[in-house]
């Protein structure tokens, strides 16, 4: 097996963050290869920089001689006209724009997904085609049977293959994307790049936000299209389908590999444990296994301490954006003192929990009330009046506001000043960095000084119920221990505190109970303690 | 020359002052506010009605014309704004629902002559008024070959004032800060209790009251009322000083202004008349190519 | 008791002004046309730009109508006028003018406004071979070349609106047989019609008289500030300044140049004739001289008439557009009583009116009135000056050999 | 009212009374195709204006000028236009949404204020009478014109051409994935509109007499714009609807006489607000909202929601 696509030190960074650092990989024909790390450790990026839509600081990104595309059955439309560079000698794709990396044979899907919402499906593949149809834009304008033939063929092999990844041409050929369910974008968007006609495929977290039934079928689908000689590159968080379907991984933290190889050693990698469940991780990583049987009383017992008389009271709450729904149905409460996880992969629609109860989304249906308030209709400036605040994740600290004058903006609700003004100087002492930097733009600040920005932004509008989003996103780990360290302060300072983190094992240790959120729903619940030792929560993670 | 720059530092306040609360509304709403300069003209118009026709001192009058403009603002706030924010059209359609507005207003002011409906504001149809002589007094010094005139003179104070304290408004108070905040991200601003749609009313508010303000100076100085003074003296060019200060920035506006007043100028007495009123143009032009941000402004952000 | 005075005033009004219109026609009052109605249709711009006009002319022509319906009508036959805004835009002028050429009834049309409108509108009244008369417009073009660049000259198009190559050069005439300046600098607005053909005219009319033209300052319309042409212009240091330029901007010119300490004399067209500019200008404005077709406080029958009805009837004074369209009513109402028309072959009925226009000769508050060979105005031109509180006063009158 | 009344009881005497109103509607339409083709592209440019005076004024200067037949000066005039528009396109295309239409309004205006008032051959304020001027004649090529780019248009938006413009309009990055050249599509359709632009000011000098700079100021590219965002800008047929309805407007209109500007304001706003897609149309504004705008929007939904 020779290798189709060689990265050799390849560096990118964005201001003082090396998002990519000194990365080299290797791809070989024909196999899918997986590249994982937690959030923010550069995985996108690297993919960004492959396509061209990044350049490279310094290194180089090889295309090696590859074969002529696979041509498919139903399609005998020439080769793409930036072709000539597949065949022969290796290609240098960095500096080249998206469009000729694309001419090359490299096709893409994105993690946001990027569909043309307003067009139909058919019509979403045929711009993918674009490169591999004949630009006949002349001979179309006049409609003779002839030239219509031709575009006939091209629409018959845009259903080919929508029927290929699976979706019903008859169904859903002539339906908006934007329409179509979360899961079927998915899918669509993987067609329009096959339309391509690639012989590498890039799938940038392709399963992010599904239910484990459409896990399966992704993992199916890929499994599919490599058998019939295609190239993977597969992106993505969830374990099960990475391990699953991988032959080989390369996992990235801080934009550095940290491991590369088949999955079994990856797994097992005691770095990528660490990357991944928390540096406190090693401690439990004994036992990682389950090697405890853990007992299902243990669980149900925590269930059973739910608070009777919580602050914060959810019932089946159910969120969902247009046609996906992330929340499927969530019930849980916080008492008063308490701190309360929410864990879980990512995607798996925390955030979203969190977000609508800040009434910055709004619930489908179910009932959220935070003492005598309503929060499924309560406007944003109220709930917050009323003392539940969320530290949002991205922390969206006002970059070009100084220091100081976010943390004014957080007494925004108080009539008070003085005493205001009181607790802004008593932060800036209690967190020095904050204090140092107070005339700064809160840009300039490093992620984990933002993050405690955002915390002590937060505090000020004198919060009963302080909701954190992913407070320890794309943090150093020494970083990660001050914020948590913050956190517990706080919560000794008597602040009742939701925490939603993907860092799972040092979210359990802070907090008194923590609930398993997997695609939109509750798979476990208990205290933290007796989550820690749940080998269902590793699987969560690490896949099984 | 002197007096040229005199002239231009003049007409460059008036600019600013216009330009300011056009920037304003773009910064915080993200939204061209088209009727703008509708408001700037009814500024002077209903000044002019109060003094002339209503026998009202001037100082009251300006006062009274201000707060009217304001409460523009919020109509055009509640009227073409809000109900598509609602539906999340896009800023093109604020440009139109916005035009729409301005289209009503100069109609209104244009079709209005004595025995017409809206004979109490307005008389003399699409004719250019003036105040009555002697509505503030005009004192007019001629130091060394240079004219400079009262009424310019104090336009000039009130504007560099009335921008230094918006300038420490924005900066300085708690309103100015959530200001910023909306205009930088409406959701963290959200987040903080900020109730983004009051922000966007006094938004709307303060900006129209800006135009009014700066419309009446225009109607007192220059001696020139009419339903078009906003349309055809200072829309555009309004338009190109905020895009030479680099659109949403205040401070840009406010050099902006200036900076246009001086170009104008220079190109008027440089290279011949008809060449000035291309200059604006071809500069707005040149700027957006070639410096998106702005000439004084500091980062690009993705608009519309 | 007042308004038994006023109504006395208006009838007395309207008996002076009806003996007016009918001295000249005299004898001819066969009562040939009873019954029947002759249709007329203006094109006027009501809203828009043009709408400080357009209004005015309405206000004279439906006044004459009205006098004229209410002595007898023409013959016996009403006058009926239907008016039509534009907008002040030339497309719509010629959509306008188009409808009501093709409803096929009317006989004449008088307008449009805007010269921009009229050099659309003109060429396609000529092409339908139906009379128009322009009321207001004072460019160049108009008539007799409404074709050009074709020199073939136009035979329906009419104008009873004094132009600028008559009115400009007469006041230049005027003034510098009186005072004999030396200099001068010309501020034209370059962004119009109407003001950069006065300027052209100027150009081409101050050499005959010996004036130097030092410089000449062009401006927009939307020039906001007028401080810095006029100080171009003021520190050339001229005995005259020419001001070709419409609406508010000669007041503005005037008050702005009077501020910088320029002593000299304002001549210009008709953009200086109207109530508003000279009211506008105030003070500023004292002793600026232009050529008028029309002087409100002319005392000869045809005009106090029309004026004093005017006042009756619409509570203001009337102005140079308003008596132009007066006039204009008169003009048709004379040429249709003269024409023997049938009612019933309309493209007939044009042809005969146009022909009966070519020789009309009667009193308008303009003056005696005629048309010279070319259908332009053949009239008195009044020299007048701004007084300095919003009117004028007579310099004096030039009547054409 | 009864202008309607006419146009159905009295269709042949409507037309013959109408035909300059026709006309008119016809080049609006014209020009209502040109912005259109951008709009797909998901550019918002409002450079129209400008490209139809050099489509007429080429068209104007040549017939007085030059010997050459009408149809030829007006196909230079075109063609000059699109030339124009590619070397314009060439640095404001890098730009985006509201600053790419402020910059070609910039375009516009230096043009008219700029060149066209300071050059002599172009008449400078007193603008040029066209020799060749036949309004009821101009009609007949009007005429035939609109349909057969409405055709032209309608066509070129279901070719590979056409997709490509789809898909930018929807999403640059994404389109760019797909290996489509986003720069150059984007300039290709910049280049048409102009080339349809100057096409429309040729035809317009024919049933005008004349051109003057006035005519094509930023108000006249603003009128297209209305067009095409009152019209609906899904597909070829939302601007001619928006071109149709608003230039018969000021006719329908006319019994407001002096108000009449009142009633189109509000009719302007009402259409926006109650029916922000546009008269004809499914997705919306959506086409001159990409994606990356809506995403943005749903993320502020925040500011909306109470």
């Amino acid at each position: 097996m020779s290798a189709l696509l060689q990265l050799t030190n390849v560096n990118r960074s964005f201001g003082g963050v090396h998002a990519v650092d000194n990365v080299s990989v290797e791809i070989e024909e024909g196999t899918i290869f997986g590249l994982i790390g937690p959030n923010g450790a550069g995985k996108t990026t690297l993919v960004n920089l492959v396509t061209g839509y990044i350049r490279p600081q310094s290194g180089s990104i090889k295309l090696l001689s590859p074969p002529p595309p696979a041509s498919e059955k139903g399609s005998n439309s020439p080769p793409p006209l930036a072709g000539e560079g597949r065949v022969g000698a290796a290609v240098e794709l960095a500096r080249r724009p998206p469009h000729a990396v694309a001419g090359m044979g490299i096709a893409r899907t994105f993690q946001t997904l990027r569909l043309y919402r307003n067009l139909t499906a058919l019509e979403n593949v045929l711009a993918g085609m674009h490169l591999r149809r004949r630009d006949d834009t002349l001979q179309q304008l006049i409609p003779i049977p002839a030239f219509l033939k031709e575009d006939r063929r091209r629409w018959q092999h845009a259903r080919e293959l929508l029927a290929r990844v699976g979706l019903d041409p008859d169904k859903f050929g002539n339906r908006q994307a934007a329409t179509l369910s979360y899961g079927d974008q998915r899918r669509l968007e993987v067609a329009r790049a096959l339309a391509l006609n690639p012989h590498l495929l890039i799938l940038d977290e392709p399963a992010a936000g599904m239910n484990p039934a459409e896990k399966d079928r992704v993992r199916a689908l890929i499994q599919q299209l490599n058998q019939d000689g295609l190239t993977v590159l597969l992106i993505d968080h969830d374990m099960r389908l990475v391990m699953g379907v991988c032959r080989h991984i390369a996992v990235l933290n801080f934009g550095r590999k940290i491991a590369d190889g088949p999955p079994a050693t990856v797994s097992q990698d005691p770095a990528v444990i660490t990357a991944y469940l928390g540096s406190q991780a090693q401690k439990t990583a004994a036992h990682v296994p389950g090697s405890e049987e853990m007992d299902v009383a243990a669980t149900s017992t925590a269930v059973s301490a739910e608070p009777t008389s919580p602050l914060l009271e959810v019932r089946d709450l159910q969120v969902s954006y247009g046609a996906i729904q992330a929340v499927r149905g969530v019930s849980f409460g916080v008492a008063k003192g308490e701190i309360v996880a929410l864990i879980g992969a990512n995607g798996a629609g925390k955030s979203t929990i969190l977000n609508s109860l800040s009434g910055v989304l709004r619930p489908h249906s179910g009932v959220a009330r935070f003492g005598e308030l309503d929060l499924t209709t309560a406007p944003p400036d109220r709930i917050v009046s009323q003392g539940l605040i969320q530290v949002p994740e991205g922390r969206e600290i006002l970059a070009r506001l100084t220091v100081r004058e976010n943390l004014e903006l957080g007494a925004w609700g108080r009539s008070n000043g003085r005493s205001a003004h009181r607790d802004i100087e008593g932060l800036m002492k209690q967190f020095p960095i904050l204090g140092q930097r107070r005339d700064l733009p809160a840009g300039q600040l490093s992620g984990g000084e933002q993050q405690i920005l955002a915390i002590a932004r937060g505090l000020l509008a004198q919060p009963k119920l302080l909701l954190l989003d992913e407070p320890s996103l794309g943090l150093a780990p020494q970083m990660v221990d001050t914020v948590f360290d913050v956190i517990k302060k706080i919560h000794n300072d008597g602040v009742t505190i939701l925490l939603v983190e993907q860092n799972a094992l040092r979210a359990l240790e802070i907090a008194d109970r923590a609930y398993v959120v997997e695609t939109g729903r509750i798979l476990l619940s208990g205290t933290g303690a007796a989550l820690r030792r749940n080998p269902e929560v590793q699987k969560a993670y690490l896949g099984g | 020359m002197t007096q040229q720059v005199l002239n231009a530092i003049f007409i460059g306040s008036i600019y600013a002052l216009f330009a300011v609360g056009y920037t304003l509304v773009f910064g915080v709403l993200d939204v061209l506010n088209l009727a703008h300069s509708a408001v700037f003209m009814l500024g002077a118009v209903v000044t002019y009605s109060l003094v002339a026709l209503h026998g009202m001192p001037f100082l009251p009058a300006a006062v009274i014309a201000i707060l009217v403009c304001g409460l523009l603002g919020l109509l055009i706030e509640f009227v073409a704004l809000r109900p598509l924010r609602r539906r999340n059209a896009p800023p093109i359609s604020a440009l139109i629902s916005t035009i729409g507005l301005a289209l009503i207003f100069v109609a209104i002011v244009e079709q209005a002559t004595s025995g017409s409906l809206f004979s109490w504001l307005w008389q003399d149809g699409a004719n250019s008024v003036r105040f009555p002589t002697g509505t503030v007094p005009n004192p007019t010094f001629h130091v060394a070959g240079l004219t400079i005139e009262g009424t310019k003179l104090g336009i000039l104070v009130i504007s560099v004032v009335l921008m230094l304290v918006l300038g420490y408004v924005m900066r300085f108070t708690q309103v100015g800060r959530a200001l910023r905040a909306v205009a930088e991200n409406r959701r963290a601003a959200t987040l903080l209790g900020i109730n983004v749609d009051r922000i966007f009313a006094s938004t709307l508010f303060v900006s129209s009251a800006l135009g009014g303000l700066a419309g009446l100076l225009f109607g007192l100085a220059l001696s020139d009322i009419s339903p078009y003074i906003g349309r055809d003296q200072v829309e555009l060019k309004g338009l190109a000083v905020i895009v030479l200060g680099g659109m949403g920035s205040i401070p840009g506006a406010v050099l902006g202004g200036y900076l246009l007043g001086l170009i104008e100028v220079f190109a008027f007495v440089r290279f011949g008349s008809n060449i000035e009123a291309g200059v604006a143009f071809a500069a707005l032009f040149l700027v957006l190519v070639l410096r998106p941000q702005g000439l004084f402004g500091a980062r690009l952000r993705e608009r519309l | 008791m007042r308004t038994v005075a006023r109504g006395i005033a208006i009838a007395l009004a309207v008996a002076l002004a009806a003996c007016g219109g009918a001295s000249s026609t005299g004898t001819n009052s066969s009562n040939s046309y009873q019954g029947k109605t002759i249709q007329l249709g203006a094109i006027l711009s009501i809203t828009g730009a043009g709408g400080v006009y357009g209004p005015s002319s309405q206000k004279g022509m439906d006044l004459a109508v009205e006098k004229i319906n209410g002595s007898g009508g023409v013959n016996g036959a009403k006058i009926s006028l239907d008016t039509k805004d534009d907008a002040s835009d030339k497309a719509q002028s010629a959509q306008v003018a188009q409808t009501l050429i093709q409803q096929g009834q009317l006989l004449a049309l008088l307008g449009p406004t805007l010269s921009n409108s009229a050099v659309a509108v003109h060429p396609l009244a000529e092409s339908f071979k139906i009379p128009i008369l322009a009321v207001s417009t004072t460019g160049i073009h108009i008539v007799p070349d409404c074709n050009y660049p074709k020199t073939d000259p136009c035979k329906y198009v009419f104008r009873d609106s004094l132009g600028e190559e008559t009115a400009i050069p007469t006041n230049i005439k005027v003034y510098s047989e009186a005072k004999h300046p030396k200099t001068g600098v010309l501020m034209v607005a370059n962004d119009d019609k109407f003001s950069s053909d006065g300027g052209k005219i100027v150009q081409n009319t101050v050499g005959s008289y010996g004036i130097q033209l030092l410089d000449t300052v062009q401006f927009s319309k939307t020039t906001a500030d007028f401080a810095t042409p006029v100080t171009k212009a003021v520190q050339k240091k001229p005995d005259v300044i020419f001001i070709t330029s419409l609406g508010g901007i000669p007041a503005k010119i005037m008050i702005e140049a009077r501020k910088q300490g320029f002593t000299g004399q304002f001549l210009g067209g008709n953009g200086f004739n109207t109530a508003v500019v000279s009211k506008q200008a105030g003070d500023a404005g004292k002793g600026a001289e232009s050529g008028s077709a029309w002087y409100i406080n002319n005392t000869f029958a045809s005009n106090a008439g029309f004026v004093q009805a005017y006042r009756a009837k619409y509570s203001a004074d009337p102005d140079q557009f308003a008596a132009q369209g007066y006039a204009a009513i008169l003009i048709l109402a004379d040429a249709a009583k003269r024409a023997n028309l049938t009612f019933s072959d309309t493209p007939g009925d044009r042809t005969k009116l146009r022909d009966a226009m070519e020789s009309v000769n009667i009193d308008t508050p303009l003056g005696r009135f005629q048309f010279t060979s070319n259908h332009d105005v053949k009239q008195t031109i009044w020299v007048i000056q701004m007084d300095g509180n919003g009117g004028f006063t007579l310099v004096k009158s030039v009547t054409p050999s | 009212m009864d202008f309607f009344i006419q146009l159905f009881t009295d269709p042949v005497g409507f037309y013959n009374q109408h035909e300059l109103l026709i006309a008119q509607i016809g080049i609006n339409a014209i020009l209502a195709i040109s912005i259109f083709v951008t709009f797909y592209s998901g550019q918002l440019t409002l450079a129209n204006a400008g490209f139809m005076a050099i489509g007429a004024y080429t068209t104007v200067i040549m017939s007085l000028y030059l010997p050459t037949p009408l149809p030829v000066d007006m196909l230079v005039g075109a063609l000059l236009a699109a030339a124009i528009g590619f070397l314009v396109g060439l640095p404001v295309l890098r730009l985006r949404g509201v600053f790419l239409a402020i910059a070609t309004i910039g375009f516009v205006e230096a043009l008219r204020l700029g060149v066209i008032l300071n050059l002599p051959i172009t008449g400078e304020g007193q603008g040029l009478k066209n020799p060749s001027a036949d309004p009821l004649g101009g009609i007949v090529p009007i005429l035939i014109s609109v349909p057969i780019l409405t055709y032209l248009v309608w066509r070129l938006t279901h070719t590979r051409l056409g997709q490509a413009w789809a898909a930018i309009r929807e999403d640059e990055l994404a389109a760019s994935s797909n290996g489509i050249n986003v720069p150059a599509y984007k300039m290709v359709a910049f280049v048409i509109s102009a080339l349809v632009a100057g096409y429309a000011g040729a035809l317009e000098t024919h049933i005008n007499f004349f051109v003057d700079p006035t005519e094509y100021s930023v108000t006249r590219t603003i009128q297209i714009l209305t067009f095409a965002v009152v019209g609906g800008t899904t597909n070829v047929i939302g601007p001619i609807v928006g071109a149709v309805f608003l230039t018969a407007l000021p006719e329908i209109v006319r019994q407001f006489a002096a108000y009449r500007d009142v009633v189109n304001g509000i009719i302007l706003i009402l259409v926006i607000i109650f029916r922000p897609q546009g008269i004809v149309g499914r997705g919306g504004l959506a086409i001159i909202a990409p994606r990356w705008w809506t995403r943005w929007r749903t993320r502020e939904r925040a500011a909306a929601a109470h």
